[in-house]
């Protein structure tokens, strides 16, 4: 059962990760993209967490927890940098 | 009461990211150095510490401006950089000191009445290698977005 | 700890440099060189009682941990970077061109040397790829220090392709590992020796593919013209002196010490490499009326030699490399330097601006004529014991091409340095020619450039210590893969 | 050409012969030493370079002793010479300096024992001659002759040390007597004919031999003193000396002997015409000295006991009357201002002691009887006759003996005594002492050896004898007084014709059209005009400034010599097939994904990301490749990436660089007429080279990878740390202990990277912040 | 007492919203678009210090179909963007009612009337 | 595992490469980085002997002292050093193309033409201005 | 913060350690798949309104608030299961899963007001947020609290 349900949480959090991604390139503003990227942040932590129950080692748990919090930060400084710069769409 | 001014389209600078900013960055550096301290026996280390508390580093610096974030890194990234890497060149030196080659670790239990801390020149290693982290690739977030900062000069 | 002494020392000075103001830089960096030339004498003297220098860093064992070796072939040129470091140094406090006053320009060059010298002590694969990082990264910020166009230009081409050589190499040091399971040269040297076949060939080969690049050989070698005349004149002789030679360094190391049991095919491709550079380099030269740009060509030309001393395979081939690389160093950097004091007193590095010194500044054209000379090979020199040895091996094993080509382009490095003493200094100032009448202030560089030139003509005249200390480096590696030749 | 040249020498009552004069003082006593060597010679030795087995040896033999006296004896006379012609010339204390070092490397050369050492010596006398004949080094015709005597004894000079690696290899030594001693053993050596040709290249460059004879009329730029000593008495005889030298060891070679006559013989006949050629006195002279090192170039090569004696008897004879003739030269150039022979006549008059000089040397030029060239003559005749050589050799003498009697009469005879019709220009007297003394004893010299010729015997035996193939004493045996009348008075009188139709003789032969682009001198001038055609060719090819096409250059040919390395490999094995985790799949698909997108995409923050995707699939790699650590470093890593890339491409659109990658968004100021951006032209079209060595890299890379992997891996490595982390670095966390404890040193060595990565941006950030300041 | 109280409730509010909001997103998504109608309004607050406003916009972007875009705190307004405009004086009003008070009890505004 | 690995680093090198032969100095940087990832991924995968890649992160248990079954943690440390410095490079040469691109108005590389210029019409080398800019501030350090 | 997360990993997992049985563990396990999956579809859903939403201000909405929900879900699914599992990794286990969803929890708000913010900037002009509506539930505190809105507006960023 472990099995299944990790596959079925893999393909979902890559099935997200795919779909985040296309809106990530396709835009069409730069607002599209960080709140994207959002969502990919999100998803690879899903797939650390995955890898956590996998392996048997929970310390990739705090992969996780590293990378929610430097994947906010990247968010709100990208966000914010668009927020600063003049024009509108790229 | 009549505000001062009649309302804005969306004001220069965020106050829910200054805020957060302010609450996160001590935030985030304590989780940079508990990474750091804890990286010897799990996951995490100079390298991966220095690298969250560059990314506190950044929240300051699109808080705050990049100045600002700059001068939150103490004396300064390149002389925090500098030191970092003499400290870990110092811990190196204990070895020599006491006849063991060069970087040769030196352990000591500390003993206190309570427990026992072992004491190693691993970590002043790892500090200076996170202090050096955090400084260069710091000042590279920082002045990177300090780039954009004409809206405020 | 004297093993450490090659990067240590002026990784301090470096990083205690950045630490300081500007101002009181300069004091420390005097320091810094002088400790640095004093230990690297000493490292010398230590490699000529002792065989080689080691530390196993951190106290684990070889194979293990990363470990230092510093043999006769590093400490010699450990200490030819130390004093090509003090040199430049000293020609800096002169004010021929002495490049931007920038904060980071001392640690910068402090940072480069301790890349150099890393590289020159490390005994482990992959430590050696951290000081390459760590003088490209130097070598990157000194280039862009001006920011000027031109230099930026300079920077992104150098930086493009030396990058691309950097990586190439890391590849190669994951092959290796891939295939040993070793990074240490001592156990690689011992698992090359149950090696042979074209697969380890192969995976050789990628390293001293990325190692020429470093080099500057023909035909990765664009960085090196871009970019060597948009430096200040004592950066750019430390760079003449150093830079390529780390790459030839590294060949000289993987082919001739550590994975001596290469096939023979590989010496000859990287004739096939080494040829074409020398040609393509001299020849590049003579197009040039710009003497940094002539001097930049010349020195992909001279590295032909250095590769062509490698693909020959002998121990007369290595100590003829050898030789050649310390004379390189001396001889391109006081050139390059001289150029900068042509510069500063005619106003233009361009030969056709210039003229007339040959009157004005006649110690000049001793210092010029003299190093010109060893560049060209003309005894006595030291330039023509270091082409003696190449030229003589080729004729021992009977490579009568190579022999050709290395005199034939002995013919064209005397064209071009003829027509840089025609036009700079037989040649009257053309009209509106800038010779400044009063003192120009280049004291400290007439010190440099003519301690180097009577250091070349020294080694000319009595080239003896030079020549059976290059042999003895390599003869105690008993990596002869040729017979010895006569007489 | 050189006469063109205003000399600003001094002239008349000028200043005083310099005080250099005393110089003169050091040649004169070395002259006198080196007798002292006549009985018994002098040699001595000191280790040198034992690496390449070299010894720096001196020898003072009969030959090198002819030499010495040659080089001090003429030196003497030049330095006296120069003492009064380059007398208020500010560059006379170069000059003499020069001449010095020059004669100790003249001396150095011919007393060397050893072939590296004589080539050292060589090549600084090839330097020193470039020196000098730069005298006047603001006239570019000078600077053209300087470079082309260097070009060429430059390259002649390579071959030369070709020439004597060869040797050295073949004889295994350098030293001259041994192998002049062992010569017998290895002269059937498959490389010394190749030997030869080298060291033939050599002595022909220096001593003007054709088809490299042209340089040395052209040197004739240098000052008169410099002339007569260099170009006509002492360093183009160093190739005479050379083959002298090892006459012993070759001179019975088929190859030796055809060379040398042949090369030597052509060069003497074909000089005398082109000496007919000439109006400048001093081109002539010179043109005659080339004839007559050919002369001594062939003598040498004749067989039998003779040549040597010939030889240096000739030798002699010539520098007693070449070196008074140049002399001359300079006075009537230094009285007249002209060296062009149409512009002198009857300088005699005015000139009577320059006028002595000169019939004193032409007699002995042209072999009038009682000269010493008369001796000279006779004895190479006596040679030629017992070497049973080719009647057109043998007949060739006397051509070129009749062009020297002409040529004798124009520089002794017609400038002096000729009275060509016009007033002689009233300025025009007697020059100086000092200048006046050294061509009427040398030439004076001449007339009592050609008087009493045993005086110099005791020297000239010696001579022969060192270069002599058999050292038998047979050398000296020819027996001069039994001279060929007849052919003495054929020459004289042919000579004496030549000199009556010495102008229309020129003018015939500047009628004949020679195809001029055959002639080596012309040959010479096409090369060193093609070096910066070529030049331009190559920089063209290599330094066009397109980073991108460097990079093409550089990345094809590591593809090329990646493909080389795939292609060498023999069939390897492969890994076996592994099937990944669903992860690992999902990573590589979105590497193949990302990397197609930034091929194809044209949008910059896209390409961008699509870089940033590859970081991520990186990520997950790590992730499911079992390396939090790694998958760590990398997530933040490219965190932090993410933020600098938004940075820049934020602050470049503020600069105007829009975001669509294809298009030149150049906003180059001037060219404000804004294109639509339809007309923009596209960077970079897709194209098959770059793909093609994209490809072969990425699976050249990708399949050694697959190679490298089936080891033999030694485990030995790992394991040490797997065992020894938690006991003795007390670390659980093994990659951690590996950065901080057994391989801290590159953990260190990574940190200064980036420390000094960012002193390297620093400047460049400072420059962004200041152009944002500036309006 | 009062503000561990007013704290509690507001954490509990906190995640119940952020279920809510959630799941609503979710269903959002799943049902047509076209019903729709996203759009800004202004919103004023009370008596609430700077820390307070922060805590507000974020409670109120964890509103279902809420987010604050902006704090103009000199004018006490938020500037919110709504899913849909529609429902705005229902959510206006849900917010104030469930996070004002606490607010004001736990980060008062100080020196102002 | 390192057949699909060994896929995904030739088609990141391959796309690396490409973007490094390109005219665009911005691409030509994301080529570095790619080239860069590629590199990683061999270093990375130069642990797995004989291709067999071992996933067990290379942390000795709490209760253990001895490390067995798990990955080859050199590649590891080497790749982690790796990664941070490629990051710094890419910086680098980030900050260094947007300078270039502050002074020439394009990302063209094709417009670097200033310290190598085209040849003059007779095919000789134009003469580089070669008053660098600090030449008249050294100047006037000596004047005073 | 490690006193903590220590403390909380070893009373949790003594806690459980002692008190659960098998049939409690089948559950956990069941339980805590059921939740993961349900994370991670609405985690596909919330991605699927990336596409589905009209514009970056809808799609922040997903991306925020259905995506933070469902990564708690997921990492408390995971830990669910894993408890059944292995209940000595669940202290472990839970620890991190509290931190990491403590940490998505404050960075939610902010992340989401600054998304909003950037895909504000970029959508929409000045006139057009000038021009959106006040609404006040309450007439009294808007007299109070409120300004004219329909006053002349002054580009306040323009005149920094
Ligand atoms: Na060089
Ligand atoms: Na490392």
């Amino acid at each position: 059962m472990t099995q299944a349900m990790l596959w079925i949480v893999d393909i979902g959090a890559l099935l997200a990760l795919g779909i985040a991604c296309a809106r990530l390139i396709s835009g069409p503003t730069q607002g599209d993209r960080v709140v994207a990227l959002d969502v990919v942040f999100s998803a690879t932590v899903v797939l650390t967490a995955s890898m956590a129950m996998a392996s048997g080692w929970a310390l990739f748990l705090d992969l996780g927890i590293g990378l929610a919090a430097v994947g906010f930060v990247a968010t709100v400084v990208w966000a914010r940098l668009i927020d600063k710069s003049p024009g509108g769409a790229s | 009461m009549t505000p001062p001014t009649p309302p804005t389209p969306l004001t220069p600078r965020p106050l829910v990211l200054t805020t957060s900013a302010r609450a996160l960055y001590p935030i985030m550096l304590l989780i940079s150095v508990w990474v750091l301290l804890r990286g010897h026996n799990q996951p995490g280390g100079g390298f991966i510490g220095g690298t969250i508390a560059v990314a506190a580093t950044s929240l300051w610096a699109v808080a705050f401006g990049a100045k600002d974030a700059l001068g939150r890194i103490p004396l300064g990234p390149v002389r925090l950089g500098a030191g970092g890497a003499l400290l870990a060149l110092s811990s190196g030196v204990l070895g020599p000191l006491v006849g063991r080659p060069f970087l040769t670790h030196l352990w000591v239990d500390l003993d206190l009445a309570v427990t026992t801390i072992p004491l190693s020149t691993v970590l002043p290693f790892d500090l200076g290698v996170y202090a050096t982290v955090w400084a260069s690739l710091g000042a590279i977030c920082a002045h990177a977005i300090g780039l954009d900062e004409e809206a405020e000069a | 700890m004297l093993v450490l002494t090659p990067i240590l020392v002026p990784l301090v000075t470096a990083l205690v440099c950045a630490w300081l103001p500007i101002s009181r830089q300069r004091a420390v960096a005097v320091l810094g060189s002088l400790v640095h030339v004093v230990t690297a004498t000493l490292l010398l003297s230590e490699v000529a009682t002792h065989q080689a220098l080691r530390l196993e860093l951190g106290g684990w064992p070889a194979p293990f941990g990363i470990e230092l070796v510093v043999d006769r072939l590093g400490a010699t040129l450990t200490l030819l970077a130390a004093v090509m470091g003090a040199a430049t140094f000293v020609y800096g406090l002169s004010d021929a061109d002495p490049g931007p006053r920038a904060k980071t320009r001392i640690p910068l060059v402090y940072g480069l040397l301790a890349g150099v010298g890393g590289a020159f002590s490390t005994g482990d694969l992959f430590n050696l790829y951290v000081w390459f990082e760590l003088g490209l990264v130097c070598a990157v910020g000194l280039l862009a220090l001006a920011c000027t166009r031109r230099s930026l230009e300079a920077t992104f081409k150098y930086f493009v392709l030396n990058v691309l050589g950097t990586l190439l190499f890391l590849i190669g040091i994951a092959y290796i590992y891939a295939t040993t399971g070793h990074l240490g040269f001592g156990a690689l040297r011992q698992a090359a020796l149950h090696e042979d076949g074209s697969r380890w060939a192969a995976l050789v080969a990628v390293l001293v593919l990325a190692s020429l690049v470093k080099a500057g050989a023909f035909p990765v070698f664009s960085w090196l013209p871009a970019a060597y005349h948009t430096l200040s004149a004592p950066v750019v002789g430390l760079f003449a002196a150093l830079m390529t030679k780390v790459g030839v360094y590294t060949v000289l190391r993987l082919m001739g010490d550590v994975f001596p049991t290469a096939p023979g095919l590989m010496n000859t491709a990287l004739a096939a490499v080494a040829i074409p550079t020398m040609i393509i380099g001299v020849l590049g030269a003579a197009h040039h009326w710009d003497i940094r740009r002539i001097l930049a060509f010349h020195s992909a030309s001279q590295i032909g030699y250095m590769l062509l001393g490698i693909a020959l395979g002998t121990v007369s081939g290595y100590a003829g490399t050898l030789v050649y690389v310390v004379h390189h160093a001396v001889v391109k950097a006081n050139l390059f330097l001289v150029a900068g004091m042509i510069h500063r007193t005619t106003g233009s590095f361009d030969l056709r601006r210039c003229g007339g010194l040959f009157v004005a500044r006649p110690w000049l054209a001793v210092i010029f004529g003299l190093s010109a000379m060893s560049l060209v090979g003309l005894p006595p020199s030291s330039g023509f014991w270091a082409k003696f040895g190449i030229v003589r091996e080729t004729i021992v094993l009977g490579r009568f091409a190579w022999t050709g080509v290395v005199l034939g382009v002995g013919v064209l490095t005397l064209y071009s340095m003829m027509k840089i003493f025609f036009e700079a200094f037989w040649k009257k100032a053309p009209d509106g020619a800038r010779m400044p009448s009063g003192p120009t202030g280049l004291g400290p560089a007439y010190l440099v450039t003519g301690t180097l030139a009577l250091v070349s003509l020294g080694v000319g005249l009595w080239p003896e210590p030079l020549l059976d200390w290059a042999r003895s480096a390599f003869v105690d590696h008993n990596l002869a893969t040729a017979t010895e030749g006569l007489p | 050409m050189a006469s063109s040249i205003p000399t600003g020498e001094p002239t008349g009552d000028a200043p005083p012969t310099s005080r250099l004069i005393v110089l003169a003082l050091l040649p004169a006593a070395l002259f006198l030493l080196a007798w002292r060597a006549l009985d018994g010679g002098f040699e001595a030795h000191w280790t040198w370079i034992p690496t390449f087995g070299l010894d720096f040896g001196i020898l003072i033999d009969g030959l090198a002793l002819q030499f010495i006296a040659l080089i001090t004896g003429v030196g003497t006379a030049v330095f006296v010479y120069g003492a009064g012609y380059l007398a208020g010339d500010p560059k006379r204390a170069r000059i003499f300096g020069l001449l010095l070092a020059f004669m100790v490397a003249m001396l150095g050369c011919v007393t060397s024992t050893n072939l590296l050492g004589l080539f050292i010596f060589w090549e600084l006398t090839s330097v020193i001659s470039f020196l000098l004949v730069g005298t006047k080094h603001e006239y570019e015709a000078t600077r053209k002759s300087a470079q082309q005597a260097l070009m060429v004894t430059g390259a002649g000079g390579l071959s030369l040390l070709a020439g004597v690696v060869l040797l050295g290899q073949v004889a295994g030594t350098y030293a001259i007597p041994e192998i002049v001693a062992t010569s017998e053993a290895w002269i059937d050596h498959p490389w010394v004919p190749a030997a030869l040709l080298c060291l033939f290249g050599g002595a022909f460059t220096k001593s003007a031999q054709f088809p490299f004879h042209f340089w040395l009329p052209n040197a004739m730029a240098a000052p008169t003193p410099v002339s007569a000593y260099l170009h006509s008495a002492t360093m183009v005889k160093l190739g005479i000396y050379l083959l002298a030298r090892l006459h012993p060891a070759f001179g019975d070679l088929p190859l030796w002997q055809g060379t040398l006559i042949g090369v030597g013989g052509f060069t003497s006949v074909w000089s005398m015409v082109l000496a007919v050629k000439e109006r400048d006195l001093k081109r002539i002279l010179a043109w005659s000295t080339v004839s007559a090192l050919g002369t001594l170039v062939m003598v040498i090569g004749l067989p039998g006991p003779g040549a040597a004696t010939a030889a240096a008897t000739f030798l002699l004879a010539h520098a007693l009357y070449k070196a008074p003739l140049f002399f001359v030269a300079g006075n009537v150039d230094i009285a007249a201002g002209t060296r062009d022979i149409d512009k002198l006549a009857a300088m005699g008059r005015r000139m009577p002691y320059t006028a002595l000089a000169a019939l004193l040397a032409g007699a002995s030029m042209s072999g009038l009887p009682l000269s010493y060239g008369f001796v000279a003559k006779d004895i190479i005749k006596l040679a030629k006759s017992q070497a049973d050589v080719v009647t057109l050799v043998a007949w060739s003498g006397v051509f070129v003996g009749a062009a020297s009697v002409a040529a004798a009469g124009v520089a002794a005879i017609r400038v002096f005594w000729h009275s060509g019709g016009r007033p002689l220009p009233p300025e025009i007297r007697e020059v100086r002492w000092s200048m006046r003394i050294p061509p009427l004893v040398i030439g004076a010299t001449g007339i009592v050896f050609g008087l009493a010729p045993w005086l110099a015997e005791p020297l000239l035996a010696l001579s022969a004898a060192a270069m002599h193939t058999v050292d038998d004493g047979s050398a000296f045996d020819v027996e001069p007084g039994t001279p060929g009348w007849t052919a003495v008075a054929v020459t004289i009188v042919l000579g004496i014709g030549m000199f009556v139709v010495w102008d229309p003789l020129h003018r015939a032969l500047h009628r004949v059209r020679f195809p001029k682009r055959l002639t080596p001198g012309h040959a010479y001038e096409s090369f060193v005009r093609s070096i910066p055609h070529a030049a331009a060719a190559v920089a063209r090819l290599v330094q066009h400034g397109r980073i991108r096409l460097y990079a093409q250059l550089s990345l094809g040919f590591l593809a090329l010599g990646l493909l080389w390395v795939v292609a060498r490999l023999e069939v390897p094995q492969w890994p076996s097939y592994q099937p990944p985790s669903i992860p690992i799949i999902g990573a590589t698909v979105a590497l193949v994904a990302a990397s197609i997108t930034v091929c194809v995409v044209r949008d910059r923050f896209l390409l961008l990301l699509a870089g940033g995707l590859v970081g991520l699939a990186c990520a997950v790699v790590f992730v499911f490749g079992g390396a939090p650590d790694v998958a760590f470093t990398q997530l933040t890593v490219e965190v932090a990436l993410v933020v600098v890339i938004a940075s820049v491409l934020l602050r470049m659109r503020r600069i105007g660089v829009g975001g669509d990658i294809l298009a030149t968004d150049s906003i180059a100021k001037g060219s404000n007429n804004s294109t639509a951006a339809g007309d923009r032209p596209r960077l970079d079209p897709l194209s098959w080279p770059r793909m093609l060595i994209a490809v072969v890299t990425g699976v050249s890379v990708a399949t050694l990878l697959l190679v490298s992997v089936m080891g033999p891996f030694d485990p030995a490595v790992p394991r040490f740390f797997a065992e020894h982390s938690v006991p003795d670095a007390h670390g659980h966390n093994v990659v951690n202990v590996i950065l901080v404890d057994f391989r801290a040193f590159d953990t260190f060595g990574e940190v200064c990277v980036l420390l000094f990565a960012v002193l390297a941006m620093l400047p460049l950030f400072a420059a962004l912040r200041g152009r944002r300041r500036a309006p | 007492m009062m503000k561990i109280h007013a704290a509690v409730v507001l954490i509990y509010r906190f995640v119940f919203a952020l279920v809510t909001s959630g799941l609503t997103t979710a269903w959002v998504i799943l049902r047509p678009a076209s019903e729709l109608q996203p759009g800004f309004i202004r919103m004023s607050f009370g008596a609430i210090d700077r820390r307070g406003a922060v805590l507000l916009s974020g409670l109120t972007s964890l509103t279902p179909g809420t987010t604050v875009v902006d704090i103009d705190f000199e004018r006490h307004e938020l500037l919110v963007h709504l899913l849909d405009v529609r429902e705005a004086e229902a959510t206006v009003r849900h917010i104030l009612e469930h996070f004002e008070a606490p607010l004001t009890l736990l980060c008062p505004l100080r020196g102002r009337p | 595992m390192i057949w699909w690995l060994a896929v995904g680093v030739a088609a990141t090198m391959s796309a690396g490469i490409y973007l490094l032969l390109c005219r665009d100095m911005l691409r030509c940087i994301i080529g570095i980085s790619l080239v860069g990832a590629a590199t990683n991924l061999v270093v990375f995968a130069s642990g797995w002997t004989r291709g067999h890649a071992v996933t067990t992160p290379p942390f000795v248990p709490d209760d253990a002292t001895v490390l067995s079954g798990a990955a080859n943690p050199v590649p590891h440390a080497l790749v982690l050093t790796a990664i941070v410095i490629g990051f710094a490079l890419v910086c680098l040469s980030l900050v260094l193309v947007l300078e270039i691109v502050q002074q020439q108005g394009s990302t063209d590389s094709d417009q670097l033409r200033d310290a190598e210029p085209p040849m003059d019409e007779h095919g000789k080398p134009a003469i580089l201005d070669d008053v660098s800019p600090w030449d008249d501030v050294a100047r006037a350090e000596r004047a005073d | 913060m490690s006193i903590l997360s220590a403390g909380l990993s070893t009373g949790l997992s003594a806690g459980l350690n002692t008190s659960l049985n098998t049939s409690l563990n089948t559950s956990l396990n069941i339980g805590g798949a059921v939740v993961a999956i349900a994370g991670i579809v609405l985690m596909v859903i919330a991605a699927f309104g990336l596409f589905r939403l009209p514009d970056a201000l809808a799609r922040q909405h997903a991306a925020t608030k259905s995506v933070t929900l469902a990564l708690g879900l997921v990492l408390i699914g995971l830990a669910l299961h894993q408890t059944g599992l292995d209940p000595s990794l669940a202290g472990a286990w839970w620890s991190r899963v509290a931190v990491t969803i403590l940490l998505l929890l404050l960075a939610l708000p902010v992340a989401s007001h600054m998304l909003a913010r950037a895909a504000t900037r970029q959508a929409f002009s000045s006139q057009q947020l000038r021009a959106s509506p006040r609404v006040e539930p309450d007439a009294q505190r808007a007299a109070a609290g409120g300004g004219d809105p329909d006053a002349p507006p002054t580009d306040r960023d323009a005149s920094r």
